[in-house]
């Protein structure tokens, strides 16, 4: 059955070879013009924030304000992660940013109450979340409630069970220190630099081995200048961010030395490439983009529809109770309101103006990660602009719009031209 | 001689309306069967319920002599069933080799093996007459109509089946292509596949098929030996349900 | 308040990196701007006049009830050279971590209203919010004493499930009902919490308590919007003044709900001397000083002393809400709008 | 071009006419059975609720309590109708409670600072909707962002925007007579049932008319024993809530009466008679439809898609004012949490409870009537429950699953028979 | 005699890929004109470009000898252009009378005649050879691949259009209705109409069509008479893009 017939014909399709670097770029410049802008757009929103916030705030390019938007960040860029999961197949989940709070609260209450190790604990809030996304996704898969309307009866119900784990309106302090390092201390910076060397040159090595393999089989594969170029830009890159983190940032240096990568950044890094590689080369991946695209053909090509409508809920929780546990760890304390307010909302937000769509089959867990900064860099900018209460949502939802208008009128031009 | 795959008796409705009507249905290996029809008679719908898109009011389906409970694709795979459908179900937001392994993906390790399967996508796609289609990572959506249907063509032959289903395969292919597809049709049943050749083109069936089957409103008007029958015959058979002694015996209503 | 906040933010650029750090910089953080009108309508306003007077930079936020951004909100003001941080905290937890990050950069933290438990903050300026409590159950006691109630059923309509201070409040009205209630003097009703003190939410909640216990006397509602929405409810039934309500903040709504005779009581606490006196530590720290207390607290949790200013809260009642006009938190303008107008009168207000 | 062509041949498709009432009601049984449910799930769930709740508190089926839940489910039942049109395009619009906050603040601003006359104020209020709507949905067709982000951002700016309004935080009590008794007093018996005679009049007269119509037309119509029924299901059920309310429902008769239908109630009716004429009988409802189901075929056709997005979005914010100005009403008060919280999700659960599709397409104006009283069904009986909050939470989640569940597996069955 | 519709030097890409090439092409009035090509030739992109669905990169469109901007599906309607496109562009949610009258609904004052739509619809409908759609108040997305071509087709003669574009209008019909739209193509054109027919079967080509158009890897090859060629000079042209002294003069490379 899964052994495939050996059909006569000579390969046609798999044309030219290895083409120059030039024609790589040229290939590129008329992608885009074209409309396949792919991270573009987010990217170039990204820059224009900067630039603005970079002039009317000089504090906003210091060391210190750099370590700190990752930090700031982090959570709803983890909860953002797993929500493109869910989104991909067009479904949604409410209940992700209460689900963290609930992660979050079973942490704060086996560390604290039940005095269990810290890794216990965070396996103990991972499961919980592996568990909650077990039930949304039953619910929605088996059932076949509205996605919507699960999880918004899971936001109530999770609202419910944080206040009853952390005890009706107090709070639960993490005094635990390697909890509250995760988002809150730094790698010493050899490890830092360590890791930036390790990171080059894995992506030097795959980017080769990939090359070598398919010019061996004859396919297209991309030119040796071109991988240079990428390897180049990443070592140059991150070597700056890495060399900029581990400037001392300390306000009071004679009183305390505060260098180094943010340990979230690894944390983030590393669920990033593992998902990527979930999505972009497995099998599992793949049907999730198929199912997303198109329900019916995905059914019918035998893919188990309904497991992997679970198994994306699942994920899209465990991603929440990792989020909730680093959200746990800057606060050093979880209380009531932990993943409530405006969590979700920012966090399908990252993911949508990363590029995610919400109707299904489109969109990457970079996507996230760059949604996410998008949303980071405007909290934090807003935060050094000082304004009052009432400007500051005016200002933040300008801003945003603004944000997601630079993609969006790139994005426009392309389907213009007949590309979706 | 048992046929592969035979169907006894089916029924099926949608809410109040009965669109199938105790259908009996046989394909033979190492033959081409055509199931011919009116618009609305039920071919569609009767390969659907082989396929287990839809689950079927009444009947049996037996494969082999043996009757088979089919609840989903997944079950007709298993049992070497490969239908091409007429509304063609690709992704249109994966690529032409995304789909064409879709749910068979080849791996290494855990990881999937792409380069394998762009190269023999790639063979299989040029095995059809292919030429125009720009790219092999080409979107699906960006396809032309035809190029759609080589796709799902080229998909559901991939594989070591033993029942191939084709529903209307070459509507909208080009002279040539539409020759090579009736000669892999061909080739295919030769090699010892049954397979079934849905399609509203009389020459092209009585090219390359042995049997025809003519559904009349839901209802088998007749299964002849093609060599039995002429051209005016079948035409009659699915435009009235009969043609002499051939074809339902009492009146029917729709 | 919007106005202001760019006017503090322009000051602060416009001065120079190093003479801000020499002059010192104060950041506030107020915690949300929904539970209490307070703090962008008072706590804004007096702050700005004292740091203004004392001719100090600052920098005034409003974290809007977010845990996430009132961190971030420190980080920033610590990022853009604030040397003295004066918080909210709208929790103990990440009040702590904010003041922890604060002191490893050499920024002393003072507690403003609420103390950070376990944090170890330099000092503690409040009111004290389980006297609020308090003061809401004796009143309500009262006014049904007013009332010559007999065995009358209270209804408990609460402040956020998810705000510590709600817990203070409920402490200290407990406290005073609790006793009434063991001892047959009065009956307990329904007691609910009103999520994010949505008014909207507080009128269901009451109207579905009245459906269930037709018979509520005496309704504690933890705030005037609370109140208020109770009221309405009881106007629907015609039971407007005669089931006394009480309240707290002294909102202008508050006061005209006492005067029309539909709210019993309402707490007023004299916002400016807080702020006045969180000011001065502020502004001292600022300069390098190091100012004392007139009191301290002791920490329930890290069992040591902070130094506190604590001030006192007051009950207002139908005959003193001419105080609140008096000390300037409400204006007479805005009070006696309309019908009210003959009821300032009655009640003496100038 | 918009004339027809005459083209030969006889009408073969328009069949059988006027089949009998015993013929109808067993095509009714068949449709039901093969999964074409209509409302019946929805009225299923909300029969299976109050029955629970009637069981546990008996307060619940008094006529004071049935006054009080059309009172309590207006705002977000009408916020719900107007949601109805932007997720029948397939869009969203996150910003929708907080429009109804930010009209409710014109309203109240423009009656008390101002001291306009109240007819001039709820223009106002509306007026405002009708430009945000505008706005909107000029940044979503034009602009091309996607509604999610933009409406989140709005959802942030209008925050700030109520905040201006109302004057960062404090309450502004509404004392106008006229805007207190939208959502607070009753029509006088005598109205009630005159308003009743009409509607149903009316309903038995377009019944009448339209088959006539047809049958004379020689289309197929429904059987006069039909109508007859339907018009009598109407009369009574129609005329037994119009008698409940009219009950004395006072605590205190002597003291005061309380009697009669709430104003809310003709509000409501009229609205939903006039978005669902729309909905259905215009040209207007019939492209919504269109663009909803497949946006580029709904194009192709000619349809001016972005004026008819745009359009859907003017008509969900003018009906987030109209939302808006019965919470202010209802609450005498506008503070800067009205239209907060979770209005918006209720508000939205409510149209997919009732059967609206968050994929576009699909979907009533009477689908956001039977879920809103879905939601205040919950809400209603979770308060005469007296739970604590944490319980609450959890129960009204449950109740939320339970009652969708109803409405998913009837569903399912009908799925399962191969139809959608 | 001036063409009623007329490309010059049309030019089309979809991003990198350059789909059209400078192609000319004309249909005149009374006249069929059809329009062949192999699968991914560019017939259907050259379709959306005249209906407005794709902007055009360069050339212009003339209608009655005059140049005219359509920049959207609304401007070729009120051209009196009408397309059926092969993927159909049917809202599936919409019932058959909804879907046909989709943009231009009757209306009775402010509201819908529902009345006169549904009985027009029925009408044309039964010209069509229609017979298994049960009611024309059903879904579209519950019909048969041919009973949704033929919902389609009927969309677009229902109005009194100047030209009417078919694109592969019989692909998915039996063999009374091919015959019974055939036929309707015909008296389409021969009521003053511009018909463009676009088909990969060349019996059905030679049936009706006055002129054919041989699109060739996105170049018009040849646009000649019927009556001047044979059947092999066009599956020539078709397959190769030149035939004797027809088609492109020099190599082209895809
Ligand atoms: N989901 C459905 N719901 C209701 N009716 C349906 C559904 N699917 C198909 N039908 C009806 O069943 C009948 C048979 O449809 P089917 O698709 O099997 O026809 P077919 O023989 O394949 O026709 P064609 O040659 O046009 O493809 C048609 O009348 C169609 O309207
Ligand atoms: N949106 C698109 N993006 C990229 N390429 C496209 C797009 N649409 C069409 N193409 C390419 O343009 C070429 C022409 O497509 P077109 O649909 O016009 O072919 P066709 O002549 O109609 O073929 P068929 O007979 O198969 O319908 C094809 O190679 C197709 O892959
Ligand atoms: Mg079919
Ligand atoms: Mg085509």
């Amino acid at each position: 059955m899964s052994k495939v017939k050996d059909l006569p014909g000579e390969a046609i399709v798999t044309a030219t070879r290895s083409p120059s670097i030039g024609h790589s770029f040229v290939a590129y410049v008329e992608r885009v013009r074209g409309g396949d802008m792919g991270a573009l757009p987010a990217v170039l929103g990204l820059i224009v924030l900067c630039t603005v916030f970079a002039i009317a705030r000089p504090a906003f390019v210091t060391s210190i304000n750099f370590a700190n938007l990752f930090t700031q960040g982090a959570a709803i860029t983890l909860i953002a992660m797993g929500l493109v999961f869910v989104l991909l197949l067009g479904e949604i989940d409410l209940s992700a940013g209460f689900a963290s709070g609930v992660c979050a609260a079973v942490l704060a209450v086996t560390l604290t109450s039940a005095g269990l190790p810290w890794y216990v604990c965070v396996l103990a809030a991972i499961a919980t979340g592996v568990v909650i996304g077990t039930a949304l996704g039953a619910l929605v898969a088996k059932v076949g409630i509205p996605s919507f309307v699960v999880t918004l009866a899971a936001f109530l119900a999770f609202q419910g069970l944080v206040l009853v784990l952390v005890d009706e309106g107090t709070n639960i302090s993490i005094r635990n220190s390697v909890i509250v390092a995760i988002a809150n201390e730094n790698l010493p910076p050899w490890l830092g630099w360590a890791l930036y060397a390790f990171c080059v040159l894995v992506f030097a090595a795959v980017q080769l081995l990939r090359a070598a393999k398919r010019s061996r089989r004859g396919l297209t594969s991309d030119p040796m200048s071109l991988i240079a170029a990428r390897v180049g830009a990443l070592a140059v890159l991150a070597g700056l961010a890495v060399y900029v983190l581990n400037l001392e940032r300390s306000r009071n240096p004679a009183l305390v030395s505060l260098t180094g990568v943010p340990i979230v950044v690894p944390v983030i890094l590393v669920l990033l490439v593992v998902w990527t590689l979930v999505l972009r080369r497995t099998a599992f991946g793949r049907h999730i983009y198929a199912v997303g695209g198109n329900t019916e053909a995905a059914r019918r090509a035998g893919i188990p529809v309904d497991r992997i409508r679970i198994s994306a809920f699942v994920i899209c929780s465990s991603m929440a109770a990792v989020g909730g546990i680093v959200a746990a760890s800057r606060a050093s304390s979880v209380d009531p309101n932990t993943g409530g307010s405006s969590v979700l909302l920012y966090a399908v937000g990252a993911a949508v103006i990363g590029g995610t769509s919400l109707f299904g089959g489109k969109g990457r867990v970079l996507d996230a990660v760059l949604g996410g900064a998008v949303v980071a860099v405007i909290e934090n900018g807003m935060g050094l602009m000082g304004y009052g209460a009432s400007v500051k949502y005016l200002v933040t939802g300008s801003v945003l719009l603004l944000a997601a208008g630079v993609d969006a009128l790139a994005r426009k031009r392309a389907a213009a031209a007949g590309l979706r | 001689m048992i046929p592969l795959l035979e169907v006894r008796g089916i029924d099926k409705s949608f809410g109040p309306v009965k669109v199938l009507h105790k259908v009996e249905f046989a394909a033979y290996a190492g033959e081409v069967t055509a199931l011919v029809g009116d618009n609305g008679a039920g071919k569609s719908t009767l390969v659907k319920c082989v396929g287990g898109i839809y689950p079927i009011d009444g009947g049996e389906i037996l494969f082999d002599g043996n009757p088979v409970q089919v609840h989903g694709p997944r079950d007709a795979g298993e049992l070497g069933i490969e239908i091409v459908y007429q509304d063609l179900a690709l992704c249109d937001n994966l690529d032409i080799v995304q789909n064409m392994f879709l749910g068979r993906e080849r791996k290494n390790g855990l990881l999937l093996d792409e380069d394998s399967m762009e190269e023999l996508a790639a063979q299989t796609l040029s095995s059809l007459s292919v030429r125009t289609v720009k790219s092999i990572r080409q979107q699906v959506s960006s396809l032309s109509g035809g190029q759609r249907q080589t796709v799902a063509i080229a998909k559901a032959v991939l594989w070591n089946s033993k029942v191939v289903i084709l529903d209307e395969p070459t509507a909208a292919l080009g002279v040539a292509q539409t020759a090579q597809v009736l000669e892999l049709v061909r080739r295919l049943a030769d090699t010892g596949l049954a397979v079934v050749l849905i399609s509203h083109n009389m020459n092209d069936v009585f090219a390359v098929s042995d049997r025809i089957a003519a559904l009349y409103l839901g209802r088998m008007a007749a299964q002849v030996k093609t060599a039995d029958v002429t051209h005016a015959q079948v035409v009659e058979l699915i435009t009235s349900g009969r043609s002499g002694d051939l074809g339902l015996k009492n009146g029917v209503t729709p | 308040g919007g106005e202001s906040g760019q006017t503090s933010a322009s000051t602060s650029s416009s001065a120079s990196a190093s003479e801000a750090a020499k002059a010192g910089k104060v950041g506030v953080i107020l915690p949300d701007s929904k539970s209490s009108a307070r703090w962008e309508t008072a706590d804004r306003k007096y702050l700005e006049e004292a740091f203004k007077a004392a001719g100090v930079a600052y920098d005034i936020q409003n974290a809007q009830n977010d845990k996430t951004a009132f961190q971030t909100i420190a980080d920033q003001m610590v990022t853009n050279g604030a040397t003295v941080l004066m918080i909210v905290n709208l929790d103990s937890g990440s009040g702590k971590a904010v003041i922890d990050k604060a002191k490893s950069q050499g920024v002393p933290v003072i507690d403003y209203d609420r103390l950070t438990l376990g944090g170890g903050a330099a000092y503690y300026v409040s009111f004290d919010n389980t006297k609020v409590g308090t003061l809401q159950g004796e009143g309500l006691s009262k006014c049904l004493t007013d009332k010559k109630a007999d065995k009358p059923i209270v209804a408990y309509l609460n402040g956020s499930p998810t705000d510590n201070n709600a817990t203070l409040f409920k402490q200290g009205y407990d406290g005073v009902l609790k006793p009434k209630f063991d001892s047959g003097e009065y009956v307990k009703g329904p007691d609910q919490d009103v999520p994010e003190w949505d008014n909207t939410q507080a009128g269901t909640i009451f109207e579905q308590m009245l459906t269930q216990e037709p018979k509520i006397a005496g309704v504690l509602a933890a705030n005037d919007g609370l109140g208020n929405a109770a009221i309405t409810v009881l106007k629907k039934n015609n039971l407007n003044g005669k089931v006394p309500v009480t309240g707290q903040d002294a909102t202008v709504q508050g006061l005209q709900n006492i005067l029309a005779g539909d709210q019993c009581m309402t707490v007023y606490k004299a916002v400016k001397k807080e702020a006045d006196a969180a000011a001065k530590l502020a502004v001292a720290l600022a300069k390098g000083e190091k100012p004392a207390a007139s009191g301290s607290v002791k920490d329930p949790e890290s069992g040591q002393d902070v130094p506190a200013e604590l001030m006192e809260p007051q009950a207002i009642y139908f005959d003193n809400v001419k105080d609140v006009v008096a000390d300037g938190y409400v204006t007479k303008e805005e009070l006696c709008t309309g019908d009210f107008a003959e009821k300032c009168t009655e009640a003496g207000i100038q």
